[in-house]
């Protein structure tokens, strides 16, 4: 494995993690957060854990966002930060 | 609030970085972690256990007792969203849609449920048409990702995946169901108490199998004792054990994930959702 | 038989399994698949106890594969005695609670007997566990049935209280599990006694003291040591009292045996005391925070936020007593565990028994206990005095050798600020029987008319009958106190 | 120079899981709204599930999958070779807790939410203190 692979995919996982808690629309975190699950699961599959990567594609990208979207839409969109 | 974050977010990274000082480097193979029980774990997991697999060899085996804990952890989600959420009460108002016209009559309360054959239909508060093209192509697409489920849960030993993996993905499969339809379809599918009794059975599998290996004379999920109970092939039997469990895991994840969306998405009541 | 150690644990999971099956079928057989569960692992955490103290250390490979690689039960006294006090009390506590259960819980009796059975598996695991990892996961699993149980009890607030809990609790969770990391990458190994053997050739490293901080930081984050208190006192008060009564006396003390257990088999006294020295600094903390609880509890109009003050006044005793350093103070910190656990359960089965009747247990509703629930209130009376410390009751037995350890030591401070908190409780709970003597002017006339002066309106027997034993059992223990530091805690310590 | 080079490319993973946990504890302590809580918890549990897989990664070496089972392998298996399994099935059943916790939150909010319509803290703060 290139180290700058893997630097760069840790950029865009910090990139998201930071968006996801920036922005102001709850939907959007939502799917912020699925891409930065998503992100961390390509992170460990490079690094060699396919277990844990697999897990958190169908847990942290997949069942983990229709979660918080069921969620959501139980309860509001709005937030102030 | 946000200058205590501040001070307590440093504090703590302070302290992290300070104790990555004396770390290894990354990827070092000849660091501690990488040389003590690992390395037993890494040469004896396929002898010992005939599975290819060593971390499902180790999650299922050595470290069995992790994963059963790991189970009923699952197992008190699901009853915990069932304890908080649930709503028994019946709903006040109701919708219905006469298919031929497409007249909506709204219920209020009090009234009796309609019930006028097969002309109505009953519908969600937030109802919009159901579109053919999702219908469909869900209804092609699911029984093709239970099928790959299956598959991850019984090829767990052999490649990625799991009881656990397997359990997410089928569970995923009903949770598009009722998305595709709507919860109702879901829920008259798989009733409420089954979805209970699944996630039970799925831990009380896990459980069972180590309860019997105690009762076959040997430690607790020590499975090399069931080989008198699976006469053929005993040679892969600690294999078979992990299968087994897997299985159980499997079933229980399913059934709670299912739990906690339908409580989730309808507040309680397993009348409508997304 | 061999396989007791895992039944105790094991016991309780099969017991929630099935009272979750008959959830849903037959609701009415759950409570005593709950209770037959229950008693089960008190029988053999009582074998566990006899086996350790005669034979000595247990140890359980679990699966067959031996330790390093696989998981370990490794049961001494310590273990063994606190097995044994988790079982019992929570046996003890469903026993009592089947009237209270269908009263609080209404339609789900079923899924709560699981929830219980599943809350004391975990804290069973936590307590009987010889690897690291496994006590993470058990942790979580007392955490997540302690969030259900919290946002159960109070319809209103329990919800909001439980969600602030689950941040904190998760929080402190973590910092376990990122201590446990930090130990492995140093170590390579789980298993407490392996870790404990490689960890002596790495005492300087930076690596093993932000374990160890980590660790702690969670651990008193769990047990709600004084400046990471915040979560416990709305916690407790908006849980279920039947829940109430089981994790008061048991979660902390489950907690303080977690960090006895890392500072004695994992780090080491050495380490802690020699080469590490905050130890004076944590004994301070240790003060503020009794005399915190105190002067909070002082200011509570209700008595289970008073209590739950009281305990972390309590947390206070415990983690002062183990941080000295010294084996006095170590065996009052023990001690104390089960002198604490008992009093604390006896003080809230009263507490239970009032709600049960009143419903509230605001200070102004309290006019006239005294005559109407004249048992429930002997032993809410002899809990308290235990708390207290007045002699003959256990409470004064595990003080007393708290403070001689505080005197060893020199820290007068604390020994000061124990008594000082003695005096305290003695104002807090004198002020309740106060109260509770005289009937209260202020109820308005509907209630005067049910609750007639000299009327007794009793809590259900099998409540009554819990309650008298286990407040009776406070003198028993208080008078074999000298038994019990000798038969376990002396030849744990040394 | 290459000294510092070497350093950081050998801890870089572990600084940027620092970095990663921080942004989650800051989101748990210092946002307003309940919901943004969760992700930074969410994200602050998955840092370190991050850190654990650094601890496991091995240079040269491959997935802990052994190849070759009913072939004619059959030679000695190196540890070496393999990536450390361990930090996977720990990771495993942290992934399992932290999903499982996920749930049982997001139903907390939703019971908030249903009670008091609103998941913003210090509007919460506000009705506590109405009554």
């Amino acid at each position: 494995m290139y180290w700058p692979i893997d630097l760069i995919v840790l950029t865009f996982v910090i990139f998201c993690a930071i968006a996801a808690i920036v922005v102001k629309d709850l939907l959007a975190t939502a799917i912020l957060f699925g891409a930065y699950s998503f992100m961390m699961c390509l992170l460990w599959a490079v690094m060699g854990a396919v277990d844990v990567a697999f897990t958190e594609a169908s847990v942290g990208a997949g069942v983990s966002t229709v979660f918080f979207v069921a969620a959501i839409f139980r309860t509001s969109r709005r937030t102030k930060d | 609030m946000k200058f205590l974050g501040f001070i307590v977010v440093g504090l703590a990274g302070a302290i992290l970085l300070y104790g990555t000082g004396d770390f290894p480097d990354w990827g070092d193979p000849y660091s501690p972690a990488s040389l003590h029980i690992s390395k037993d774990y890494i040469e004896k997991a396929l002898d010992q256990t005939k599975v290819p697999n060593i971390v499902t060899a180790v999650l299922a085996d050595y470290r069995g007792f992790d994963t059963m804990f790991e189970t009923a952890v699952i197992f008190t989600a699901g009853l915990a969203c069932f304890l908080l959420l649930r709503d028994f009460r019946e709903k006040k108002e109701r919708f219905y849609r006469h298919t031929p016209t497409g007249v909506i009559l709204h219920v209020k309360a009090g009234k009796k449920i309609l019930d006028g054959g097969k002309e109505f239909e009953y519908m969600d508060k937030d109802w919009v048409p159901s579109d053919l093209i999702i219908k469909t192509v869900c209804r092609i697409l699911i029984p093709f990702i239970q099928i790959y489920a299956l598959y991850v849960v019984a090829h767990g030993d052999f490649s990625p995946g799991g009881g656990f993996q397997g359990g997410v993905i089928f569970g995923s499969s009903l949770i598009l169901l009722a998305i595709s339809y709507n919860l109702k379809t879901l829920v008259k599918r798989i009733s409420e108490k089954m979805l209970g009794v699944y996630a039970a059975l799925g831990v009380l599998i896990y459980l069972g199998i180590g309860v019997i290996c105690m009762l076959m004379g040997g430690q607790f999920l020590d499975y090399a004792k069931l080989a008198p109970l699976i006469p053929f092939d005993s040679n892969h039997i600690r294999a078979l054990g992990m299968l087994g469990i897997e299985i159980g895991v499997g079933i229980a994840v399913t059934a709670v994930m299912a739990i906690i969306y339908i409580n989730i998405v309808s507040e309680g009541r397993h009348d409508e959702g997304l | 038989m061999d396989n007791y150690p895992v039944l105790i644990v094991v016991a309780p999971l099969l017991a929630a399994l099935l009272a979750g099956f008959a959830a849903w079928i037959e609701e009415r057989l759950s409570y005593p698949i709950a209770l037959l569960g229950l008693a089960v692992s008190t029988f053999a955490a009582f074998e566990v106890l006899m086996q350790v103290i005669f034979f000595g250390p247990i140890r359980y490979e679990m699966a067959g594969w031996p330790p390093p690689m696989g998981i370990e039960y490794r049961i001494d006294l310590l273990n063994a005695m606190v097995l044994l006090i988790v079982s019992g009390i929570a046996f003890l506590n469903l026993l009592a609670s089947y009237e209270s259960v269908n009263q609080e819980i209404g339609d789900r009796t079923g899924s709560f007997y699981s929830i219980y059975c599943l809350f004391v598996t975990g804290l069973l695991g936590v307590t009987a566990t010889g690897d690291l990892f496994n006590l993470y996961v058990l942790i979580e699993i007392t955490s997540l049935t302690s969030y259900a149980m919290v946002a159960m009890g109070d319809r209103d607030r329990g919800a909001l209280a439980s969600l602030n809990y689950v941040f904190i609790g998760v929080i402190g969770a973590s910092f376990y599990l990122l201590g446990v990391g930090y130990l492995y990458i140093q170590t390579g190994s789980l298993n407490m006694t392996d870790v404990a053997i490689i960890l002596q050739d790495y005492h300087g490293s930076s690596t093993v003291l932000t374990a160890f901080v980590l660790c702690m930081v969670g651990v008193w984050i769990k047990m709600a040591f004084f400046p990471l208190h915040a979560w416990l006192p709305n916690a407790y008060s908006y849980s279920p009292v039947v829940f109430l009564r089981v994790v008061a006396p048991l979660m902390t003390k489950v907690m303080i045996y977690v960090m006895i257990r890392l500072m004695i088999t994992v780090f080491g006294f050495n380490y802690i005391f020699k080469t590490l020295n905050f130890a004076d600094a944590v004994v301070i903390l240790a003060t503020v925070a009794i005399i915190f609880g105190g002067v909070m509890a002082l200011a509570q109009k209700n008595l289970k936020k008073m209590l739950a003050y009281i305990i972390i006044s309590e947390i206070g005793y415990m983690v002062g007593g183990v941080w000295m350093g010294n084996q006095l103070g170590m065996t009052g910190a023990i001690l104390h565990i089960l002198n604490d656990a008992l009093m604390t359960f006896a003080v809230f089965l009263g507490v239970g028994n009032i709600i049960y009747q009143l419903k509230d247990v605001d200070f102004s509703n309290l006019g006239g206990l005294f005559g109407k629930m004249p048992w429930t209130m002997a032993g809410f009376v002899l809990a308290a005095f235990s708390i207290i410390g007045i002699p003959p009751t256990c409470g004064f037995f595990s003080k007393w050798y708290l403070i001689m350890g505080a005197f060893e030591k020199g820290a007068y401070h604390f020994a000061i600020a124990l008594i000082i908190s003695s005096l305290i409780c003695a104002v807090l709970f004198f002020r309740v029987f106060e109260i509770c003597f005289f009937p209260s002017s202020s109820q308005d006339n509907k209630q005067k008319d049910v609750h007639a002066p000299g009327k007794i309106e009793e809590a259900p027997v099998s409540m009554l009958i819990v309650s008298g034993f286990v407040s009776l059992s406070l003198i028993v223990v208080g008078l074999f106190s000298g038994t019990i530091v000798n038969m376990i805690i002396l030849p744990f310590l040394t | 120079m290459t000294d510092l080079l070497a350093l950081i490319v050998a801890k870089y993973n572990y600084w940027l899981y620092v970095i990663l946990m921080m942004i989650g504890l800051y989101a748990m302590i210092a946002k307003n709204n309940l919901i943004k809580k969760l992700v930074g918890m969410n994200i602050f549990q998955t840092a370190i599930i991050l850190f654990y897989i650094s601890i496991g990664y091995k240079k040269n070496a491959t997935l802990p999958i052994i190849e070759n089972v009913h072939g004619t392998g059959g030679g000695h298996i190196y540890a070496i070779d393999y990536i450390n399994p361990l930090p996977h099935v720990l990771m495993l059943t942290a992934i399992v807790v932290s999903v499982a916790t996920f749930g049982v939150a997001m139903a907390l909010a939703v019971r908030v939410y249903q009670r008091y319509k609103t998941l913003e803290e210090d509007e919460l703060r506000m009705r506590l203190s109405e009554k």
